[in-house]
């Protein structure tokens, strides 16, 4: 086998061979695939140690790279996903670029996986070693990328999560801009009447009868209570409106974010008549004031409309690090689905309005859970639903406690010590729960809920005189709108999608950029709040450093060659890719490149080279295989 | 602005495969095979498809070069040929004819080749002839 | 399927694979011999037993044709001469 | 058609809409593409008649596939083509797409003229989809080909959406017609569209895998690696070719390793060859290559409906397939 080196040098590899205690060298002979090193191309030093990892191992790599003159290093030991890092460091320490060195695992690709094939782990672990040493010949010194970063953030949307974030980063100490659409936050929030959160009360399996009789009295759900919601959010709001810090845009719209980790930069709308108006006069002169604007809309010219526009908006444009997005969700509004009318038929979220109206009077109530979810065309679980429906009857009994009222579900989702006991009390209140199935639906009609009860194996039929009907928290319009500005993934059913479920909730797979609340998934009050302060930790761990730096493997393009056919840019997950019309090539931009490498798959005149998985450094790993 | 497709033979071999050059303006930038030439019928070789690639090629000779004082500098034609001609002259005169032998190129057409064969045989008097396409 | 680090990475190397097999198959090489299986970190079972049966596939298979290395002579030529 | 051809190629040029007019000349006895750049020029201009020296792949394949070769056939088929197709389109064909990528590379502020045939225009299409070429420059005279040669290259659409038509009268006073951008419902040259699998793909998989394998190895293991392939190939247009490296295909080694060198091209290729067969007419070894890019485009069109080129298609197509089966 031989090489032809491209970089005037001559090639000292030294290769350590990690025992890794007897999870190796139990297996794979460690003497002899030392001495078979020394016989490799390039190889002027090999040792074996018991443990490369620890201390002695690591002071062995910093002295050979000095007494024998190495200018690459292999380590063949375990998964470089744990410990290259430290060797890489070790080499930076020695003086060697952390660049030129290569790691070889035969701890879990031969030891662990050939136990029982004592001679097949011996040979793969001296082809993966001799694969490592060929690439090792052919890599390149590189340098980390740095860049600098501004250490604001960009908070979209105003609900109890955005609020949350803002509050949190701007009590550390960080500049953030918190855009709204509305012209006033607080989001769903504002138009809860009582939060199932507050329901707190002792578990009621533990008190005697009297204790119980006034436990059920819920004087919880008094009108003090939805003022405590009030007061939650109205508290939320005034900690952001008064923290200098925060600088809040109502009725503003994101138009444009550009920009990577660290140097974003976004531009918003703000509807500065809107805000005014809703914000000084009643709430009458909005409706008219829209009104009148629909009415212009359809009579005036167009260019009327912008001027309007023009005279009444103000652009905003700032540079933030990062970006939290908490754009929530919306109530779905059923389009006459179970006899929905918006009168004696109608949503939760209406209910909780005839609350806070006090034009509440129905003494006979069902409720209807599932609606619009859960079905095809939305097939997830809301999540929120039961637990809003069972407080809300809690309500009722509260307001009248001669009330009937019946719930019909389909499972009750109500996880949680405080929500499964808020579901005991409900039964021990009185509600009713029935469950229907989702072949044969309830059937609204006149005042008279028909279903089937699978467990009683008939028909029932429960007249009423409001049916309330649980419908879910789907994504809102904005947030598809804003998921295409900011070119961010969401799910099937279009919320964000997160970059990993379980090890990065609250991340994007785009570095910078963090999601939390309701855009992610329907979420209560509390889950919001906390997930709002995740994300808010999560982007301070990036904008309390002073600078970026980035791994030094990432992709680039060369010019010379590109003839801008765009399979690296439809390729690209991470929208690291852009086309340069003027000459006609593709351009990468390294901070946003992950180094996934799949542009240089693509590529069909391989212009594209990922640094560090160079062409010539694989095919020399492969060819050393025969 | 200017392109046009110039007919032409293959300079390699003996062959004569019927190629088009390319010219954009003035430059020859490319090969394409004579569909419809008897010879190769729109197929070509490794050769062929690139025999645009040496015409502008900055290594190319331009003008003839001698060595003096152990390197080679540009002369003129006259100067370059009375050169040739004398040593050709001489070592002929000192050696005899079949000590001079002659490499023809397949770069040049059929008529030059024939002419510098008919030199070497008729004027030098010597059978030492070869030529790179001798295939 | 969409759980890849890289996003939609295991979407493109599906399509490679959709595309790869049938063509190589059209070659004369065994489709059998591409597999693709997509196993999350947690299935190790699955994966254990997916590349033990993908080795009994193969080794029931018998080399690759391509490891015969094609000797240029051996080539019935004359079908081809003009 | 020739003459209705020259005209539009007449008034576009006189009209300054062109800069050239890129099609076919004949000359010296031979057909090879021209740019027709003033309008004297155009007496030359010729659709690729096979009224030249006929000599074509048709013939070398016969000739290499060992099968019936009767002369008197073939000069008989000759003969009535050159009376049937004197002015209408012939079988010789140039990579004409690919020497407009070429010119316009240098000047891609004008606008040109081209004669599409079928497989011509799917590549236009294609190279408008890969950025290579802007539509707004591009003006496209349409022809369709011959039945026999549609038949030959066992085309699914030997013509283009538009085409000039032979029936029309040449006069030239329909403005219409000029534009070429009438297409009759029946025209009497319509050839007849051919049907999916094509013969040379079906025969191949009747077979066994292993004749399949010694068949395509037998075919593999002539390439000379001329790269003529890639050099007429008109949606080659790569500035530096992968398959020039040394790492993937080895220099100084003929035949290229394995069948490597060609299946890594299909695979390149399979999101854009438009099925115009040119690489199996260049092919010296007369390697069927076409028929192994057909097969790629069979698999492209199960996998996401969409051949290359037969509709408008976003780039990197390979990327874009639907999910579809379980491995």
């Amino acid at each position: 086998m031989q090489f032809i080196h491209p970089i005037q040098e001559i090639v000292r590899t030294g290769v350590f061979i990690c025992h890794c205690g007897s999870n190796i060298a139990g297996i794979v002979d460690c003497r002899s695939l030392t001495k078979y090193c020394l016989t490799l191309p390039g190889v002027v030093h090999a040792t074996d140690n018991l443990y490369t990892c620890s201390e002695a191992g690591i002071r062995q790599i910093m002295e050979a790279i000095k007494n024998n003159d190495l200018n690459r290093v292999v380590v063949a030991s375990c998964s470089p996903r744990t410990h290259q890092p430290l060797f890489q460091s070790a080499c930076k320490e020695a003086g060697l670029n952390p660049y030129l060195f290569e790691m070889v695992n035969i701890r879990e690709q031969c030891s662990w996986v050939h136990a029982k094939d004592l001679e097949g782990a011996n040979k793969k672990s001296r082809d993966l070693v001799r694969m490592g040493v060929a690439k090792a010949s052919f890599l390149k010194p590189m340098i980390e990328i740095e860049s600098s970063l501004v250490p604001a953030a960009l908070v979209i949307g105003g609900g109890v999560a955005g609020l949350s974030a803002a509050t949190a980063m701007a009590g550390m100490g960080l500049r953030v801009f918190l855009v709204e659409k509305e012209p006033q936050p607080g989001g769903l929030l504002n138009n809860l009447y009582s939060l199932a959160s507050e329901y707190q009360q002792p578990c009621v399996h533990h008190l005697s009868e009297p204790e119980y009789q006034s436990s059920c009295t819920l004087q919880h759900f008094s009108s003090e209570h939805q003022s405590s919601v009030r007061h939650y959010i109205d508290d939320l709001i005034k900690q952001t409106e008064t923290n200098p810090d925060i600088t809040v845009y109502t009725s503003s719209q994101i138009l444009s974010v550009t920009g990577y980790i660290g140097n974003f930069e976004f531009i918003a709308k703000r509807d500065i008549k809107r805000d005014a108006v809703q914000n000084n006069i009643e709430h009458v002169a909005v409706q008219n004031r829209s009104q009148d604007i629909v009415a212009r809309n359809n009579v005036i010219a167009k260019a009327d409309i912008e001027s309007y526009l023009k005279e009444n908006t103000e652009r905003i444009r700032q540079k933030v690090g990062c970006i939290i997005v908490a754009t929530g969700a919306v109530p779905y509004q059923p389009d006459k689905e179970f006899g929905y009318n918006g009168s004696t038929v109608i949503t939760q979220m209406e209910l909780e309005r005839s609350f806070l109206d006090n034009t509440f009077k129905s003494d006979r109530v069902v409720m209807i859970q599932c609606v619009g979810s859960r079905t095809s065309g939305r097939e997830y679980c809301s999540k929120i639903c039961c637990m809003t429906a069972v407080k809300n009857a809690m309500v009722i009994k509260q307001k009248k406690p001669d009330s009937e009222i019946h719930i019909l579900y389909r499972d009750m989702q109500m996880y949680g010590v405080e929500n499964e006991k808020m579901l005991w009390d409900a039964r021990g209140a009185g509600i009713r729960f029935y469950v229907y199935n989702e072949k044969e639906p309830p059937v609204v009609e006149n005042g008279v809920v028909g279903f089937y009860d699978p467990l009683m194996g008939e028909f029932k039929q429960i007249s009423c005189d409001l049916t309330v009907l649980s419908t879910p928290l789907t994504p809102s319009k904005e947030s598809g709108c804003l998921a295409k500005i900011m070119k961010l993934p969401v799910d099937h059913d279009g919320f964000f999608l997160e970059a990993h479920a379980k090890l990065r909730p609250l991340d994007f797979s785009a570095d910078g950029i963090f999601v939390c609340g309701s855009a992610r998934y329907p979420a209560t009050s509390m889950e919001a709040r906390a997930e709002g302060l995740g994300a808010a930790s999560r982007a301070a761990s990036v904008l309390f450093r002073e600078r970026l730096v980035k791994s030094a493997i990432v992709a680039k393009i060369d010019s010379e060659t590109c003839v801008m056919c765009e399979d690296c840019l439809k390729i690209c997950p991470f929208e690291a890719i852009t086309r340069n019309p003027e000459k006609m090539v593709c351009q990468i931009n390294p901070i946003l490149c992950k180094g996934c490498g799949c542009c240089a798959a693509a590529c069909p005149s391989q212009s594209v080279t990922l640094a560090g998985f160079e062409h010539q450094q694989l095919f020399a790993q492969i060819r050393a295989i025969n | 602005m200017d392109y046009r497709t110039v007919l032409t033979t293959c300079p390699y071999c003996g062959c004569g495969c019927g190629l088009y050059l390319e010219v954009l303006d003035n430059k020859v930038t490319g090969t394409i095979p004579c569909k419809t030439h008897p010879m190769n019928q729109g197929k070509l070789c490794v050769k062929g498809w690139n025999v645009h690639e040496f015409v502008h090629n900055p290594n190319r000779l331009t003008c003839p070069l001698v060595r003096k004082n152990g390197s080679f500098a540009e002369v003129s034609w006259d100067e370059a040929l009375d050169y040739t001609a004398s040593r050709l002259k001489a070592a002929k005169e000192r050696h005899g004819s079949r000590s001079v032998a002659f490499m023809a190129s397949a770069k040049v057409t059929n008529e030059e080749n024939y002419l510098l064969q008919k030199f070497a045989r008729a004027a030098i008097g010597t059978n030492n002839i070869d030529h790179c396409a001798r295939l | 399927m969409g759980e890849c680090h890289y996003l939609e990475g295991n979407y493109t190397a599906q399509k490679r694979i959709n595309f790869l097999k049938p063509l190589i198959n059209f070659v004369g090489i065994e489709k059998e011999r591409l597999h693709a299986k997509w196993v999350s970190s947690a299935q190790a079972s699955e994966l254990v037993n997916d590349i033990t049966n993908f080795i009994d596939d193969l080794r029931e298979m018998g080399p690759s044709p391509l490891k015969s290395k094609i000797n240029p002579d051996s080539i019935k030529t004359d079908r081809y001469k003009p | 058609m020739i003459e209705h051809v020259k005209t539009i190629a007449k008034q576009l040029l006189e009209s300054g809409q062109i800069t050239g007019f890129l099609s076919l000349k004949k000359e010296h006895g031979q057909i090879g593409p021209h740019l027709f750049q003033s309008v004297d020029q155009l007496d030359y201009l010729c659709l690729g008649d096979t009224t030249g020296t006929e000599n074509r792949e048709s013939s070398t394949e016969e000739r290499y596939s060992g099968t019936v070769e009767s002369k008197p056939e073939i000069e008989t088929n000759r003969a009535s083509g050159k009376q049937e197709n004197q002015s209408g389109a012939g079988k010789s064909r140039y990579p004409l797409n690919k020497i407009l990528v070429r010119i316009s590379r240098n000047y891609p502020s004008d606008c040109f003229g081209i004669l599409v045939r079928g497989c011509d225009e799917r590549g236009l299409k294609r190279l408008f989809a890969l950025n290579q070429l802007d539509p707004d420059k591009v003006v496209r005279v349409g022809i369709a080909c011959p039945q026999d040669l549609a038949d030959e290259c066992e085309c699914l659409e030997p013509w283009p959406d538009k085409w000039v038509n032979d029936t029309e009268k040449t006069d030239g006073s329909e403005k219409e017609k000029i534009d070429g951008t009438e297409k009759s419902d029946k025209a009497p040259h319509e050839p007849v569209r051919q049907k999916l699998p094509c013969e040379s793909v079906a025969r191949l998989e009747s077979l066994e895998a292993r004749d399949r394998f010694d068949w395509w190895m037998e075919h593999f293991a002539r390439c000379i690696k001329c790269y003529g392939c890639r050099d007429i190939c008109p949606m080659c247009f790569c500035k530096e070719c992968s398959l020039q490296d040394d790492n993937l295909v080895r220099t100084g080694e003929i035949p290229p390793e394995y069948p490597v060198f060609h299946l890594a091209r299909a695979v390149h290729m399979a999101e854009r060859c438009i099925d115009c067969g040119l690489c199996s007419e260049a092919c010296p070894a007369a390697i069927p290559l076409r028929t192994l890019y057909k097969k790629a485009g069979d698999i492209m069109s199960n996998e996401s409906g969409v051949r290359p080129g037969y509709s408008d298609l976003t780039p990197s197509d390979i990327g874009n397939l639907p999910q579809t089966g379980e491995y």
